[in-house]
């Protein structure tokens, strides 16, 4: 179980194939892998953002990414998972987020990828504040994600 | 007794400060500590509390030594 | 919308790499991406698994690909999604399928990817022959997957 | 008419054939395919059939020309 705090920009997709690539003979049986990705939108609630800083709480936010994960691994059963967050001055398309959680089965990988998605979103003591043309604006909450679009 | 109060994002830059460190007597929760950095003013609603960097409730216990913090809702993801 | 058959090995998070940056500005608007990786385990069913083949029905396999996408497109609001598929022979650690969701929210890419490969498995005509140390077998079905091991 | 008729994986193996050609008259649905295919046996529970590359029932009416294919359940992903 690996969580970190990246204070400059990460390139997700090599983050996921070392990752993958390092668990070496554990990748034989971990026939699934549910990942997500976040990255940043240059715009938001209508209005064109140039860029974000990410504040973070140093020492709670390991703490609490670190429980979410413990939580995961007990109601699902999985082999690993990787979370990465940025922190720090955040430029649109910038990844912010990387999940990837790597299990024997779909059905467990896929939960628990979405679950550790929700709880670091409403748990993990992170803030944006975004630059628009005419100044800074903190984000004022997280949507709820379990009810979708379709 | 002392308690270091710690302040995030929007709330602290609307307290003005990152932190302090309380040296008052007779606390003995999260809410008293609020009260005595906010000039008796209760503790907004949406404001999350934590001690010792887990979550916690205003009416959560306070110990000589502890790191309390306050913030608005989280938005990382 | 893009839907492949490979007859060879492929790298997924470098296809997924490349296709993300082929999205160019659409990148931008994209801020969530799901996906899944399905590669090929060393056991089924309690036997050691040391080679498998993938057969497929050239014509209706890209068609009814096509139509699960076009499906999971009218129900979500997704940007992109790629689709790749292996035929052919496949050893331990092969990756055999990628799902990938590009969209502005998370619960549509979370929610159309997983339908994906749900629609996948049980419409996609795919058929795997497993080879083990004592001949080969048919795998006779695929597992549900909305219910999760949680 | 003339029918195509294909067999996959292991339904295939069993037939011991890949494909064939049927010209017989009076073949109206793919129940009466498979019938012509299999010395009138009735068509497995478990057998998939598609008309066309489309997905496809026992009742489901052929055409001259029509691509009619039978299959085990599919096991990708």
């Amino acid at each position: 179980m690996t969580v970190e705090l990246r204070p400059t920009p990460f390139e997700p997709f090599a983050e996921l194939s070392r990752f993958h690539e390092s668990m070496a003979e554990q990748r034989r049986s971990a026939g699934a892998l549910a990942t997500f990705i976040g990255t940043m939108r240059d715009f938001n609630e209508g209005d064109t953002v140039t860029r974000m800083t990410l504040e973070h709480y140093p020492g709670m936010t390991e703490r609490q990414l670190a429980a979410i994960v413990e939580t995961a691994r007990a109601r699902w059963q999985f082999i690993d998972a990787l979370v990465i967050h940025r922190v720090g001055e955040v430029w649109p398309g910038d990844p912010i987020v990387l999940v990837g959680v790597w299990s024997s089965h779909r059905a467990a990988a896929f939960d628990a990828c979405r679950y550790l998605m929700e709880e670091l979103k409403s748990r993990a003591p992170f803030w944006k504040k975004e630059t628009l043309g005419a100044g800074e604006r903190w984000v004022s909450c997280n949507t709820p994600g379990y009810s979708s679009c379709g | 007794m002392s308690i270091r109060v710690r302040y995030f994002a929007s709330l602290r830059e609307k307290m003005g400060r990152v932190e302090e460190t309380l040296a008052a007597e007779g606390l003995e929760t999260v809410s008293d500590v609020w009260k005595a950095v906010s000039e008796g003013r209760p503790l907004p609603e949406q404001i999350l509390c934590a001690v010792n960097m887990d979550y916690a409730t205003p009416e959560s216990l306070v110990a000589d030594g502890d790191e309390v913090a306050f913030f608005p809702p989280v938005t990382g993801g």
